[in-house]
């Protein structure tokens, strides 16, 4: 066996995170070449590790060889294997294909800092999937907040900077309540160790430093995960950074804090907290729902097709948390599942859209007017995600839905109930994903000869393949489906029955 | 090649064909048009191959990916969808030879991309056909949704696309919002969506739970035209007259017939349906829209309109046929599709030849015209007579049928319904054809043109000949489906 | 003793509090950080007191020493408080920018300028 | 005598931070904060947080101040309207701290050496320092290498931070690649005799003192964080005095990159050599035969690549600010 291999929890980490410093002494003309090849080589890394789980169980790596609740300890399981995808597997394919699109928002005098930051931002959401150390995941995710700041700064545009800024806040804001989430806990039982705490907070469980803590954290999380109504950082924040920095960041960042929420109280809180399988469902389930709904109905009446689409994440944010909140196997597994997909179908869309911007005047939904026949491959590729977003068979958001529906199913009448609202989320997403093909396919080709040529080969080959991922595990789901159902129950195993 | 590889290849093979009209575009239009006959050719012997094994009995079905635990992408043949897919398949050839003439004769633009997407749907249809489980049926469902679009979009104007907006979102909306939850909850009760005979529901659903379920399937299923969801279909009149002709007459609606009937026979189980409470209430609702769709039908002045309306009202025959749940109304459904098929596309191709030599589209435009185009017109004689279901022609044929199931059930509403619309379709479709052939000729100055290119009065000749000799000779298409009601 | 122990932990909540206020209710980005600044040395009380031993001294082994105060929560706050100032950096720097392109760093200023 | 003197620290702190919230002139705000800052390191100082202590003064009184101030001579001093929906504000503040307070009904007492965070996971730090390192301050021994992993990570978000600030503002109108630098850029206070003679006095006194903190934070409070700020701050100061362009001669533009990019190298470096030498990512113990050596180097070394990366990074930040046009 490769010596290496015990290593990869750590490599998976650092690889990309030690190219950044090399990022900014190397010549300009390879930053992208550097970080693309960091990236891919964590992708790798994170197929490796999936391997690795799916073979033989859980990885655990001791940092500094200190034992565990002493030193920080990396864990992966099935369900931070299938983040890791979703983290490299995005920052991958959006870097390979989006050189040309960044030089243009970014400027190549100062690319190779953007590029540094990139690499910092993947490190980041990346040690927070691998830790197993609550104070760790707080320092990995503000090198992730952090970088992603400078990402979406990066937009060409000046509302990008007060979008950032408010971005800022609300995201230090998040940080800063989940601190004195873990400080409360770590008060009662001394421990930042998530292994270690689940095992103490057993008998200081129904103290109220817990109660407070474990409201700080989902709260925090909450915050950083954009869910209703704590989104309202998202929509700008996604319409004006940099085309292929949104692809980045709306596959994965916010999913990565809601995978932080999942361990917290599942893992965490779950068994310990009296009653706390009600809480979780009684406080999230209506904000799902909400999230659900009024992202969608605003996504309808949304003229910027990006602000359109990151409305459209608020939506798909309430479907994760749905399903999580039903509490049982398959809502679990139908909430990883969409994680997964979700990222899938809105990485493609916006790297669509970065291949469709330098083709018009501009991002409202009048300016997509004859973008079938200017890009009809970029544009089929837009279509074949926009499916998937809305679920239709065949793509890989169906089978999420599917999960999602039939949990729902299980719990009887009230069930009935969520599938409307899945229903009714679906057919919202018809009617907004409709309005930019519509517009794109019969619009009115507005007139302004200054359009670029080509999508760039890289783009499209980028662009397709996230379309052919939608399509492929829409109909052969074996490996985010085993992934997940295993990830599903390993949280619900901490569930008592 | 064996029966499975036939599935596939039948599946396949307008895909590769659509790819084939795509390159063979590039080198000329006789090219393009020649691929387009080539590959509908193909597909017919592919199809039609699969018949005579499929009357000895043999059942073929080939499993492609298992999706989810239970949920395939499966084919399987049996004798509706056999009845479905060789109809589609045979009557693409005539449709493509019609398309030929109408495309060319009305000057239409992005011809290439027509073509494309007719082969793009056959392959849709052909994947319903033969779809082994609800869900293969639905993913080729709404792929034959999304492959239609353009179609129907395809003059591009505003009126246009308001109109396919309609059309698309009638059809998602229903197919999302009702029928997908529909097959979630079979699969939540019964742990598969196979087919199979006899159904696989009895005993999984009791009480109320059954004729909601089938609520959700028969609305959900909007391509069946069922009122209120009829919406969509008037709408797909302002595509070209192929398109109505071959999907909006044949493809697309009766998917979504066939699927209903399909849904009742091998889902349900016409047995359990016939035994469970609060089951009758379809009979009603396609009552309902066959009275209702032919008084809208008889107040149009548009022809093609007055079509689609016509079309709607056939349309709740075969739902209703199936509903009534008695073997010999199943066969009557199941033959009705083929006889209105014949009919109802020598009517399109009829509308659509007039528009092409005279440019005349509404109902008072028509007085004389048979002088000028007596092929065509009598065409449209042949298709009119098999709406109303008088002998000589197919349309006879199966509604002997249904009225033999109605009265085996004593189902006194469909008997009712049957001879009401019978009236009311004669009363306005026989107006039509009496002034076409004996009303004097109107119009300053007086026109001058004559038939539709030849093309275009082949095919309507064609098919017209089809109505007439599914009177005829009807035998093995009626042994096939005595097959889908024989005791399992 | 005790009463100091409660005073930590009560300076830690309305301390929080003041900060959280600017945050929200402020209308200057530089106040804003500023409130952000405050309500993040409130967290770093919650850790340090928490880690406060009676008749502990510094984690520093020296010769009289028997007891010593928690070391892990100084480690933690040391680690915040870099954290802490490196957003402010960041964020001082999107100030200044929007400062150039708005000639404002007053949110509703800039709210009324992008809305023209 | 200490709880009187705690109250009235704490006390005291509310005051300014009120005071801070109120006061409508920035500047006043601003320097109110370095008082705030010296009063809450005071308060660490009061509960046996020497290290805490000595970082929460030079950042907060310090490196923030500075930070602030530059930011302010760009933008403005004057805070112009107030506030925006006081009232929903202060109702969600309060709701915040009655949880907070509520969080304290039932937490240990104060001090308690039986409390969790006494009884857990520290006592074995206590302990194994000694066995592990034979360094006396168990501070840096846990940052350093227990935990260095989250030090790690504390490295890369101060390298995130500079990089943010060089990239944000190395474009805009307000850029200036240099060419042109306005006079007081050149100037600083030179004309100025006595502050100038005091400065440079101090200057050699104040980096002395950052080398110290850096190397003998192993037996006392410091390290590497903390020295990297102090040297920054007598850089800072040696550019007020002389010109922000000569000391940009001193430490130019691409020395402070390489320095920001190298420290953090360096501790990744020493992580990863950990990897090669057949341990784990940041396992010290094997860099030498002995484990306690190699445990004592690997501190060294990445208490050098955290000082290293804060000055970078500090100084890039303050030219970065000083350098725009206004």
């Amino acid at each position: 066996m490769n010596p290496l291999a015990a290593q990869m929890p750590a490599l998976q980490v650092i690889v990309p995170m030690l190219m950044a410093p090399f990022v900014l002494l190397l010549p300009r003309g390879l930053s992208w070449a550097a970080a693309a090849a960091a990236s891919l080589l964590a992708f790798g890394i994170a197929a490796q590790l999936t391997a690795t789980v799916i073979d033989s169980g859980p990885v655990a790596y001791q940092m500094g060889s200190w034992p565990a609740p002493y030193g920080i300890e990396l864990s992966v399981d099935a369900l931070s294997a299938l983040l890791l995808l979703v983290v490299t597997g995005a920052s991958s394919l959006a870097l390979v294909g989006g050189r040309a699109s960044l030089a243009a928002a970014v400027g190549e005098d100062r690319e190779h800092y953007f590029y540094a930051a990139w690499l910092l931002a993947l490190a980041g959401l990346a040690g927070i999937a691998v830790s197993a150390d609550a104070f760790n995941i707080f320092v990995f995710m503000e090198i992730s907040s952090l970088a992603s700041y400078v990402l979406v700064a990066g937009g060409p545009d000046r509302r990008a900077l007060p979008a950032v800024f408010k971005y800022l806040i609300m995201g230090t804001v998040g940080a800063t309540f989940y601190l004195i989430g873990i400080g409360l806990i770590y008060m009662m039982t001394g421990t930042l160790n998530l292994a270690d705490m689940e095992l103490r907070i057993a008998e200081v469980a129904d103290k109220e430093p817990i109660l407070a803590a474990a409201g700080f954290i989902t709260v925090g999380l909450a915050l950083k995960a954009a869910i209703f109504p704590l989104h309202v950082w998202l929509p700008n924040a996604y319409t004006y950074a940099p085309h292929i920095a949104t692809a980045f960041l709306a596959a994965c960042a916010t999913k990565v804090s809601l995978y932080v929420l999942l361990r917290f109280d599942f893992f965490v809180f779950q068994q310990n907290l009296s009653g706390h399988a009600f809480q979780f469902a009684a406080y999230l389930m209506p904000l799902a729902i909400l999230g659900i709904l009024v992202g969608s109905g605003v996504a309808m009446f949304e003229r910027n097709v990006k602000r359109l689409l990151a409305f459209s994440s608020v939506a798909q944010i309430g479907y994760i948390m749905l399903g999580a909140s039903l509490v049982s196997i398959g809502g679990l597994t139908a909430a990883t599942l969409h994680l997964f997909n979700h990222a899938l179908a809105k990485g493609g869309l916006f790297l669509a859209i970065a291949a469709l911007a330098p083709l018009a005047a501009g991002l409202r939904l009048k300016d997509m007017g004859g973008m079938a026949r200017q890009a009809p491959w970029t544009f089929a590729a837009f279509v074949v995600a926009g499916l998937s977003l809305i679920g239709i068979p065949g793509t890989a958001g169906f089978v999420s839905k599917w999960y999602l529906v039939s949990a729902a199913m299980a719990l009887g009448a009230p069930g009935i109930a969520l599938i409307g609202v899945v229903v009714l989320g679906s057919l919202m997403a018809v009617v907004y994903v409709w309005r930019i093909v519509e517009s794109a396919c019969f619009g009115e080709p507005p007139e302004n000869p200054a359009r670029s040529a080509a999508v760039p080969r890289p783009l499209g080959a980028a662009i397709w393949t996230a379309a052919l991922a939608n399509v492929y595990f829409g109909i052969a789901p074996g490996l985010p489906l085993r992934l997940s159902s295993s990830a599903a129950a390993t949280l619900l195993g901490h569930v008592p029955a | 090649m064996s029966a499975q590889q036939t599935i596939l290849v039948a599946v396949a093979l307008p895909l590769f064909g659509a790819l084939g009209i795509a390159l063979a575009a590039r080198i000329g239009a006789n090219f393009r048009e020649a691929a387009t006959l080539l590959t509908a050719a193909a597909l017919a012997y592919c199809v039609w191959s699969l018949a005579p094994s499929l009357l000895e009995g043999a059942r073929p079905a080939v499993s492609v990916a298992e999706v989810l635990p239970g949920i395939e992408i499966a084919f399987a043949v049996e004798p509706l969808g056999m009845l479905f897919a060789a109809l589609a398949s045979l009557l693409w050839i005539i449709n493509s030879l019609y398309s030929v003439g109408y495309m060319r004769g009305n000057r239409e633009p992005h011809q290439t991309r027509f073509y494309v997407m007719f082969a793009v749907s056959l392959a849709a249809t052909i994947g319903i056909a033969f779809a082994a489980n609800l869900f293969t049926l639905f993913l080729f469902y709404e792929a034959l949704t999304f492959a239609t679009y353009p179609l129907v979009a395809h003059k591009g104007d505003k009126s246009t696309v308001a109109s396919a907006r309609v059309y698309i979102g009638v059809l998602l909306t229903t197919s999302i919002g009702l029928f997908l939850p529909a097959i979630i909850w079979t699969y939540a009760a019964a742990g598969t969506t196979d087919f199979a005979a006899g159904g696989i529901l009895e005993g999984k659903l009791h009480g109320p739970a059954v004729g909601l379920l089938l609520a959700l399937f028969v609305l959900g299923i909007g391509k069946a035209a069922v009122m209120p969801v009829h919406r969509w279909l008037p709408a797909a009149m302002v595509a070209p007259t192929p398109v109505s002709a071959l999907l909006h007459a044949v493809a697309v609606v009766k998917a979504g017939v066939f699927t209903v009937t399909k849904v009742i026979v091998y889902i349900f189980g016409i047995d359990y349906l016939f035994a469970s409470p609060g089951t009758g209430w379809l009979v009603y609702a396609a009552a309902f829209t066959i009275i209702a769709a032919s008084v809208v039908a008889f107040r149009q002045q548009n022809l093609k309109r007055l079509l689609a309306y016509s079309t709607v009202a056939q349309l709740s025959y075969v739902v209703m046929a199936a509903a009534i749940l008695k073997p010999l109304a199943e066969i009557g459904a199941a033959i009705h599709i083929v006889a209105h098929a014949f009919g109802k596309i020598t009517l399109f191709f009829a509308a659509g030849a007039i528009y092409t030599a005279a440019k005349k589209t509404e109902l008072h435009e028509l007085r004389g015209i048979g002088r000028r185009m007596p092929v065509t017109m009598a065409a449209f004689t042949i298709g009119a007579l098999s709406m109303i279901g008088v002998p000589p022609t197919g349309g006879f044929v199966s509604k002997w049928y249904i009225l033999a199931g109605a009265f085996e059930a004593d189902n006194y509403v469909a008997l009712f319904t049957i001879v009401a619309s019978t009236a009311l379709n004669a009363a306005y479709f026989l107006p039509i054809v009496y002034m076409a052939w004996f009303a004097p000729e109107s119009g300053k100055p007086p026109p001058t043109h004559g038939e539709a290119p030849w093309p275009s009065v082949l095919a309507l000749s064609l098919t017209a000949a089809l109505t007439i000799a599914f009177f005829l000779f009807n035998g093995p298409v009626l042994e096939l489906e005595r097959q889908v009601v024989a005791a399992p | 003793m005790q009463v100091l122990g409660i005073y930590y932990y009560w300076v830690f909540a309305i301390l929080l509090m003041i900060g959280f206020y600017a945050v929200i209710a402020k209308l200057n980005l530089v106040k804003k950080l500023i409130g952000l600044t405050l309500f993040q040395a409130a967290v770093f009380l919650l850790y340090i007191a928490m880690g406060k031993m009676e008749g502990g001294t510094a984690p520093i082994y020296g010769a009289s020493a028997e007891a010593f105060s928690s070391p892990l929560p100084q480690v933690l706050i040391l680690t915040a408080i870099v954290v802490g100032i490196s957003t402010t950096a960041l964020g001082l720097g999107i100030v200044v920018r929007i400062k150039e392109e708005y000639g404002s760093i007053q949110e509703d200023e800039i709210q009324e300028i992008d809305r023209r | 005598m200490t709880v009187l003197f705690g109250i009235f620290l704490l006390t005291l702190l509310l005051i300014t931070a009120v005071a801070i919230v109120r006061a409508r002139n920035l500047f006043v705000a601003v320097m109110l904060m370095g008082i705030a800052s010296l009063l809450i390191a005071a308060s660490f100082l009061l509960l046996d947080a020497a290290d805490v202590a000595l970082t929460e003064a030079a950042v907060g009184a310090g490196v923030s101040t500075v930070l602030f101030l530059s930011a302010l001579s760009i933008t403005s001093e004057r805070e112009r309207a107030s506030s925006s929906r006081p009232l929903i504000s202060l109702a969600v503040v309060t709701a915040a701290a009655l949880i907070v307070i509520y969080s304290t009904f039932d937490k240990p007492r104060f001090g308690d050496p039986e409390a969790p965070v006494h009884s857990h996971v520290s006592p074995w730090y206590i302990e194994k320092t000694e066995e592990y390192m034979e360094i006396p301050n168990m501070v840096t021994a846990v940052l350093g290498s227990f935990r260095g992993y989250d030090t790690l990570g504390e490295v890369f978000v101060v390298l995130v931070a500079g990089i943010g600030v060089l990239f944000l503002l190395s474009g805009g109108p307000g850029f200036d690649s240099g060419k042109s630098p306005p006079p007081w850029a050149k100037a600083g206070l030179r004309h100025y005799l006595i502050p100038r003679v005091a400065g440079r006095l101090l200057i050699p006194f104040i980096l002395l003192l950052g080398l110290y903190i850096q190397f003998h934070g192993e037996y006392g409070p410091g390290g590497g964080f903390q020295a990297g700020a102090i040297i920054a701050a007598a850089v800072i100061l040696y550019a007020l005095l002389e010109g922000e362009q000569n000391a940009l001669k001193v430490l130019p533009r691409p020395v402070l990159i390489g320095l920001m990019a190298g420290g953090a190298i360096l501790y990744g470096a020493v992580g990863v050599l950990g990897i090669l030498m057949g341990g784990n990512f940041l396992d010290y113990s094997v860099l030498a035969a002995d484990s306690v050596k190699g445990q004592q180097r690997g501190i060294l070394l990445i208490e050098a690549g955290v000082g290293m990366t804060v000055t970078g990074v500090l100084l890039s930040i303050f030219h970065s600010f000083a350098a725009r046009r206004r």
